[in-house]
């Protein structure tokens, strides 16, 4: 059984009791566990199920790697599935539950998959489930997805009750990992000056040397870290953070780390997580290196562990996983298991170590100790299901026979290490295969690339290859002097510290155990743990050609599950490589993407929820609006009134009502969000022209011309009123989604083509409250309130002026989207609001009313107009509008002149503009096309034009529409078919476009 | 070529596996073939795979640089849809639709086509405009796409949040039989049944060179060598412009990074996929359980298969608003890949200057749903000189006006 | 993630700052043009693998459009300028030629 | 006494919050958009005219209390004056540029100006703009226009270690919002 032991234990404070929960039972651990230390402190071995089979799975690692140990953590709006146990910091109140199984973790029914593991090798899916068509989506899939699929998918209204941020932070060396490389790295780079950013994962410093043992000038590793620790919190250029991973990098230096701020204390004040965007000039890998599995029968039973994490828990958290353990090595290291056990009193069998010429100096400590080592040995076979019972031991080589079986609870593994190269690689770092310790490091002559052409990545330490202390510290040393010199500072050369560890001696490479271990035994000899990618699925893959390695790992999904690989790549490779007889820098590695381990959704989000998820527009009515039954409907990021709702009535009601108002009464228009554009200076006439497609040059001043824009491709951009202020100066209403648009896009040609013409440009959308005020009494609220003269003598139709109403410094527009007598009066925000509720107020006895966008739509339909996003779509030239009147014949060039003169722009076949009018006043389906004749040569039915505008006219108390029809104008009265999605065939006649008041007498009074 | 089967699986099974197959040859080139198509992606392998069925063309090599499906064909989110406004667009990626639907008994190999319905949200009165008249063109087109109700979208989808405090739903064109499948297995299926037509897939082989006489291709240089043919089929994606460079003419294509992230895997709770337009992202759940979610394309050239991570940030934050039970599940891993832009955002499937030289490529950002569809016509082009499905795509359009534009009803491309 | 120095502004402006404006020294055919020199001038363009001169606009910044030298297959910035000039400045062209010996974009070398 | 009906209000009405910092919107602020050639001995005598100060370099601000000049761009100035004396200003301006091309406009009721202080107001801000806002990094003197979140902004620093925060009027709540989410208690970063 695992259990807690009676001392040891660096990072667990005893005197601190913490209870939590696993599966509903109440458990007890210390300040300082993880999840896994307390489970296994609890004889919690067996953690969670395997993905494919369902196998149980214990824990296996002691950090970041862990690939089964993964819980559902905490509950309701803060439940977390897929959480890794090993990563965990224990608090008080902890629940948590196990995953991937039915009807609980003991007993699985989906364990059944490991009965029929034969029948379901590797890609089995792509070969089988093929008949009868329909199955797969309605019973197969069904099937397989619900076995698949690993944590709870949290509740479907779960609203996350935390917040997350962004932090940019700017660097000229990060480096990432806070073992003793990253430490001393770290100190070597902020010697020369330079800032510093040391980013650590976990809670603690000094990474694996104080478990590993050693000295470090003559200290032990604990008391150097603590040492190195206060120097590096002294040194002002310094900074240093805990809790926070390296998760990526990025081109030009950008590197993201990820904080975990209250993962450890839930509910605490402030952001969850913190995810910070860093701009470093170099960046340091000190990420240290990850210990590998030996691929052997029955290596994924829980109680097989990885040496290092063995030593970890006994080390760190005081636990043991079993009290008769065996190691099984190919390397030196792992006697550091066996010895931190036997001294923490656990009865360690014996080493298995596949090299025939047994270990070193580590091994001899280890024999001095009592333990027995037996060399060229392995392991055949683990017995037991859901936690270890016995081994059966056989020689290396061979393919499993003449065994010898001992009964045992735990078994610590090492196949040696690799690198953690991930961050080397995100941006393009390449790496080499090192022989001697079979393994894959950063190439040096291969860095990632930053913006100067020039490596901006800087390996450590065990992240750079070196294994022991005294080079892992001397490797740290020059890497942060490189980073240092590399940000253009003037590295202090020293000595690096000395670190003093035991001689090893090399390992032999150990890809499978034993090694001609038969199909029997490879079927049951675990690369992937999570997924459930065995030995014999890679030789399968391999065998049907999936050679590639990234073949082999989407056939097999090696390396996919949530450790992304970190356990299994490189066994899984060298099984590959075997498998096609190739070496295993030629068969490669699969990309390393970002991020490094998992991180949070939220985190990337950021504050960008709720309230802040995007900004809202608002104009300086919008509170009015809001308080006066507003339907808002969003443009762009604005929000605009769709109508002004009373109480107890609908907003069609509503939108109807608003209509006919304006047209017998008064109505009001927000109409603040027009963009507003200053053009001036002796070029601005000139440069005008090239912007729109009529003359803007002869317009005279105090004068108003509507205008239309296209793209340099021809099609319609926007449109708007053009008022010349003065001899240079010309202002531009644009559309409310255009104002951003259309300045960029006169600054475009302004800074890029036409520089050397004089002409300013502003935008002054925001300055200005602009209120439409509309209909027959128009005029008559103005008066009231008083000020400059609005009589038709003084301000005629498409005229302007500046003046006052009211109280009110304001500037009047006579234009007219609506048909009615209009005045566009624009006010200084700040005033706007006083302004319109001075308007309500004066114009209660004319029955004034605000009208919102849906008004606006059919006020200027029922005239006619077209409305830029109806009529146009991108795809649009004024010509198809029959705004040919808009278009300058005098001009040499516009911006689309030229587009519009190719062939498929003059084509006569394009569909016009016309009005439609259905045969029984009903009104057409937005959107609805008008059916020819016959089928198209793929099968579709003909298309003769389509609606682009349709709405019911309160005003004439029926339908009336605009569309886009073939030779529209040339059919004038002919009746068209548009079938509906309903079933319907709408019938509708072609009329002229205009229909109300024709003559235009209504906005000309 | 061995058939693929549950009962063939049984029986290997008390053989431990031995007894498979390759899926397909790995040969080493001929001195000529009839056809060459270079690209072993989705489409590439596709227009093989119809060039033999349809036509009966089987000397073709397929010349790969990597390895077969490994660019975007292996990157992409993987939906699979056809509800497309314009009627060249809905007519080919309805015909790739429908040949999605019974691809796995076609080619013996399961690419697990999953019909479980396309949804695509409006949030504003545009996006309803917009879609309601797609929803028109569709019933035209043959292509079978209903408007459905805010009510009956959180049905379809639970996580879904209705009314987020910035953009409420307000309904979704929703194609039934639209839905995803296993990229991967899609290229590997097409590899296998090109292979067992006697076609050759050389992987591992970069063109250098396009070889031509009086205005006509004869074949190309690799570095495998040099291989002729009669027709050469251009479907490389990111890299048309590069290959076009060989053979003489130039492009209206630009590469750009597009990218993409997974969620880990959870328990299935969305069984749909769902696109919302104005917040730019778009969410399926994989059969492995993994949220699948596309991110946005740079604004800028880009071969490095890598993109600005900001684009990824702006695709979750809005989904995160969209389905707000993700936010405290964990990005997985997040990848990039190059995909060529045309002026008008549609593909060019066309003749080229070069006289027996074809190009197919400018897929942006959707590439993936069209391959079956993509291939017939592309197949019918090279063999006949003309295709219905093709003709629209052709690369004079552009100097016509004569655009394909998709945006116009709001709908992006992926 | 690009930064690019704004020749305006003088600041080292994070991609999520600007605006990318495609292709830079493209010469605007207008009426008179013929079908293929609208054509090229709208849609063809040099897309390449490699050596890239580009446009840019500091949008969150300045406001101003500037020049940029990339290689579109490392990302590496040989330099920025002002985008009123109709060919890259000799030192942009020297500081391409010190790192991409034999280089060539369109008309320039 | 009761103001006039027309009496303008910014667009926050000096609204503010309380969290690890201060931020507060600081009301009417009269502001002149001014595009033309920096390097014009008039362009300069008229700025010193309206706000008392020089013509700023590159990314500088000369700001006194509620006058002073920012620099926007290569051609173009963001001027502080007092809010009632804004259209004089303007008028004046416009009087001594006659014959310059130059383009002068009233922006005050364009923007919103924000105070971001009493705590570490650097990191609060370094949570919303892409920029290096550390000691040395930048200073009081220095403007920075980027980008705040998901909209346009300009910043700069007072020599109490205050923020300046300027943003369109229609996203001053947005931004208020966003900074006082970013000043949130417990969200210290404790680095600067």
């Amino acid at each position: 059984m695992s259990t807690r032991l009676a001392k040891q234990g660096r990072l667990i404070d005893r005197s601190k009791q913490i209870t939590f929960k696993f599966n509903g039972t109440t458990m007890r651990g210390f300040e300082g566990d993880t999840l896994a230390s307390a489970l296994m402190a609890n004889d919690q071995m067996m953690m969670g199920r395997s993905f494919k089979y369902h196998r149980p799975r214990g824990v296996v690692a002691s950090g970041a790697e862990e690939p089964n140990a993964l819980v559902g953590l905490g509950e309701g709006a803060r439940f977390e599935p897929n959480q890794r146990a090993t990563t965990t910091e224990l608090f008080e109140g902890l629940t948590s539950i196990s995953q991937n199984h039915w009807p609980n973790l003991e007993f699985d029914v989906g364990a059944v998959n490991t009965a029929l593991a034969r029948f379901l090798p590797a890609g089995f899916y792509y070969k089988m489930f093929i008949h009868p068509q329909p199955f797969w989506k309605h019973v197969y899939e069904p099937i397989i997805r619900h076995s698949a699929g690993l944590g709870k998918a949290p509740d479907k209204e779960t609203k996350d009750a935390d917040t997350y941020e962004h932090f940019y932070a700017f660097a000229d060396v990060l480096v990432v990992g806070g073992g003793v490389a990253g430490l001393q790295a770290a100190k070597a780079a902020a010697q020369s000056g330079a800032k510093v950013l040391l980013v650590e994962q976990t809670s603690h410093w000094g990474g694996r040397a104080p478990v590993d043992g050693g000295t470090i000038d003559g200290l032990a590793p604990d008391a150097w870290v603590e040492q190195t620790l206060t120097e590096l919190k002294a040194t002002d250029n310094v900074t240093i953070r805990t809790r926070t991973m390296g998760s990526g990098v990025y081109d030009h230096g950008y590197a993201l780390a990820y904080e975990r701020l209250t993962d450890h204390t839930p509910g605490a004040p402030g952001p969850r997580h913190r995810l910070w965007r860093i701009r470093a000039k170099q960046i340091v890998t000190a990420t240290g290196a990850i210990e590998r599995p030996l691929s052997f029968a029955g290596n994924d039973v829980p109680g097989v562990m990885l040496a290092s994490a063995m030593r970890d828990y006994v080390v760190n958290w005081g636990v043991t996983p079993g009290q008769r353990v065996i190691v099984a090595t190919n390397n030196d290291d792992a006697y550091r298991t066996a010895i931190s056990l036997k001294k923490a009193g656990v009865d360690v069998l014996r080493v298995i170590d596949a090299r025939t010429s047994g270990g070193g100096a580590l091994a001899d400590e280890a024999r001095s100790l009592g333990i027995r080592v037996d060399p060229g040995k392995a392991i055949a076979k683990v017995k037991g299901g859901k936690r270890v019972k016995k081994v059966a031991i056989c020689n290396q080589d061979g393919i499993g026979g003449a065994r010898e079986e001992v009964a045992c609870d735990a078994i610590a593994m090492s196949g040696g290490w690799s690198p953690v190269v991930h961050l080397w690689s995100h941006c393009g770092g390449k790496l080499i295969w090192d022989d001697a310790l079979a393994h894959f490091r950063p190439d040096p002559a291969r860095p990632p690339l930053g913006a100067d052409g020039n490596g901006f990545v800087v390996p450590a330490g065990a992240a750079n290859g070196p294994v022991s202390l005294g080079d892992v510290l001397a490797d740290a040393q020059t890497a942060g002097e490189a980073a240092a010199n590399a940000a253009g500072f003037t590295p202090k050369t020293a000595d690096a510290p000395k670190g003093v560890s035991e001689l090893e001696l090399p390992l032999e490479p150990v890809w499978l155990m034993p090694a001609n271990a038969d199909m029997p035994l490879r079927m049951k000899a675990w690369l992937d743990f999570q997924n459930d990618v065995k030995v014999s699925d890679v030789q399968l893959a391999a065998r049907e050609g999936y050679e590639s390695v990234e073949h082999t790992k989407r056939y097999t999904t090696l390396g996919m599950a949530t450790d992304q690989g970190k356990l299994s790549n490189i066994n899984g490779l060298a099984t590959l490589a075997n498998a096609l007889g190739e070496d295993i820098p030629q068969v490669g590695t699969t990309t390393f993407r970002p991020p490094y381990t998992p991180i949070s959704m939220g985190s990337i989000g950021g504050e960008a929820r709720g309230e802040v998820f995007q900004p809202i527009r608002k104009t300086p009515v919008h509170e009015w609006n809001d308080a006066n039954g507003a339907d808002w409907e969003p443009v762009g990021h604005w929000r605009r009134p769709y109508a002004y709702v009373r109480p107890g009535e609908g907003v069609h009601d509503a939108v109807n009502r608003e209509v006919k108002n304006a047209r017998e009464n008064l109505g009001l228009l927000d109409a603040s969000t027009l963009g507003k554009i200053i053009v001036k200076g002796p070029d601005a006439g000139k440069f005008l022209d090239m912007m729109y497609t009529n003359m803007m040059s002869n317009l005279k001043p105090g004068k108003c011309r509507y205008g239309l824009m296209c793209s340099e491709n021809g099609f319609l951009i926007d449109d708007g009123v053009v008022a010349r202020m003065d001899d240079d100066t010309w202002l531009c209403h644009t559309t409310t989604g255009g104002a951003e648009r259309i300045h960029g896009h006169m600054e475009e040609w302004m800074q890029t083509e036409w520089w050397d013409w004089n002409v300013y440009v502003a935008n002054v959308t925001e300055q200005y409250a602009q209120i439409a005020v509309v209909g027959p009494n128009a005029r008559k609220v103005l008066e009231k309130l008083g000020g400059m003269d609005v009589s038709d003598a003084a301000i005629p139709f498409m005229g302007w002026a500046d003046g006052k109403i009211g109280d009110f410094d304001c500037r009047m527009f006579r234009i007219s989207f609506s048909g009615e007598l209009s005045c566009e009066i624009a006010v200084p925000a700040s005033q706007g609001l006083a302004f319109w509720e001075a308007l309500i107020e004066a114009g209660k006895e004319f029955g004034v009313m605000p009208y919102g966008t849906e008004a606006l739509h059919i006020l200027r339909a029922e005239k006619g107009f077209i409305m830029i996003g109806d009529e146009t779509d991108g795809t649009i030239i004024p010509q198809d509008l029959g705004l040919n009147w808009a278009i300058s014949k005098k001009k040499e060039d516009f911006l689309g002149k030229r587009a519009q003169q190719r062939s498929h722009m003059t084509d006569r076949n394009r569909w016009k503009l016309v009005g439609l009018e259905t045969v029984d006043g009903s009104v057409l389906p937005d959107g609805a096309y008008a059916a020819g004749e016959g089928v198209n040569a793929n099968g579709q039915r003909n298309v003769i034009g389509r609606v682009t505008s349709t709405y019911y006219s309160a005003n004439l108390d029926r339908g009336i529409a605009m569309g886009l029809v073939l030779h529209g104008p040339d059919r004038m009265g002919e009746v068209i078919e548009f079938p509906g999605t309903d079933g319907k065939i709408y019938k509708a006649k072609i009329v002229d476009p205009v229909f109300y008041d024709k003559e235009g007498k209504k906005q000309n009074v | 070529m061995k058939h693929y089967s549950a009962f063939a699986v049984a029986r290997e099974a008390l053989r431990y596996h031995t007894g498979w197959e390759r899926a397909w040859r790995s040969p080493e080139p001929k001195k000529r073939y009839d056809v060459i198509i270079v690209g072993a992606g989705g489409h590439g392998l596709a227009t093989a795979y119809y060039l033999g069925k349809n036509y009966g063309i089987q000397n073709v090599a397929i010349i790969e640089k990597g390895w077969l499906g490994g660019g975007n064909t292996g990157r992409n989110t993987t939906i699979i849809r056809s509800n497309y406004l314009q009627d060249p667009s809905a007519a080919i990626y309805e015909k790739a639709r429908s040949l999605y639907e019974g691809l796995s008994q076609d080619l013996n190999y399961n690419v697990m086509f999953s019909p479980r319905g396309v949804m695509m949200l409006a949030q504003t009165q545009h996006e309803i405009r917009g879609y309601q008249r797609t929803a028109h063109a569709n019933a035209l087109q043959g292509v079978k796409t209903e408007w459905i109700t805010p009510e009956r979208v959180k049905e379809l989808v639970p996580i879904i949040n209705l009314d987020g405090p910035r953009y409420p739903v307000l309904g979704a064109l929703w194609q039934e039989r639209g839905g995803t499948a296993r990229h991967d297995a899609v290229a590997w299926g097409y590899a296998r049944a090109c292979s067992a037509m006697g076609m050759d897939i050389i992987q591992q082989c970069e063109v250098t060179g396009v070889r031509s006489e009086n205005g006509h291709v004869v074949g190309v240089d690799t570095t495998k060598g040099a291989i002729d043919c009669d027709k050469l089929g251009m479907v490389v994606a990111g890299h048309s412009g590069q290959l076009a460079e060989m053979a003489g003419f130039r492009l209206p294509l630009e590469g750009i990074a597009l990218q993409a992230l997974v969620s880990e895997p959870i328990k299935p709770c969305m069984d749909v996929v769902v696109m919302a337009n104005t917040v730019h992202g778009y969410m399926s759940q994989s059969d492995k359980g993994e949220m699948v979610i596309g991110g946005g394309t740079d604004g800028f050239n880009n071969y490095t298969q890598r993109g600005s991570f900001h684009h990824a940030e702006e695709t979750v934050r809005a989904l995160v608003e969209t389905f707000p039970m993700i936010s405290r599940l964990k990005m997985l891993r997040q990848w990039g890949g190059i995909v060529d832009m045309t002026g008008d955002r549609s593909p060019l499937i066309s003749k080229t200057p070069l006289g027996g030289c074809f190009i197919n490529g400018g897929w942006g950002t959707g590439g993936f749903k069209a391959i079956p569809g993509s291939g017939w016509g592309m197949a019918q082009l090279m063999a006949t000189g003309h295709s219905p499905l093709t003709e629209a795509f052709s690369l004079d359009r552009f100097k016509e006006g004569r655009f394909i534009d998709e945006s116009v009803a709001a709908g992006v491309a992926h | 993630m690009l930064t690019l120095h704004c020749p305006y502004c003088g600041v080292n402006a994070d991609e999520t700052e600007l605006d990318a404006g495609g292709e830079a020294h493209i010469k605007r055919h207008g009426p008179g043009s013929d079908d293929n020199q609208f054509h090229d001038y709208l849609f063809t363009r040099e897309n390449p693998k490699g050596v890239h001169l580009e446009r840019w606009r500091h949008a969150a910044g300045c406001g101003k459009w500037f020049h940029a030298a990339r290689c579109t297959a490392t990302l590496e910035v040989f330099g920025t300028y002002p985008a009123q000039v109709y060919e890259p400045p000799q030192d942009i062209k020297d500081a391409i030629s010190a790192k991409r010996p034999g280089w060539s974009w369109r008309e320039f070398e | 006494m009761s103001d006039p009906v027309s009496a303008p209000v910014s667009a926050m009405n000096h609204a503010s919050y309380v969290g690890i910092a201060r931020v507060e919107e600081t009301g009417l602020q009269g502001m002149i958009t001014l595009r033309g050639d920096l390097s014009s001995a008039t362009l300069g005598k008229a700025i010193k005219a309206a706000t008392g100060q020089g013509v700023p370099d590159v990314r500088r601000v000369a700001v006194d209390g509620d006058s002073g000049a920012c620099w926007m761009s290569p051609d173009e100035l963001l001027l502080l004056v007092p809010y009632a004396e804004v259209e004089a200003k303007l008028a004046a301006l416009n009087e001594t540029l006659k014959g310059e091309h130059a383009l002068a406009v009233n922006v005050s009721d364009a923007r919103a100006v924000f105070r971001v202080s009493n705590g570490p107001a650097r990191e609060v801000m370094a949570k919303l703009a892409p920029v290096d806002l550390s000691p040395g990094a930048f200073e009081p003197g220095e403007i920075r226009r980027t980008r705040l979140a998901q909209v346009a902004g300009a910043i700069w620093m007072e020599e109490d270690g205050a923020f300046r925060v300027i943003c369109f009027r229609s996203v001053a709540d947005y931004v208020f919002k966003l900074l006082s989410v970013a000043a949130q208690p417990g969200s210290e970063v404790g680095v600067f």
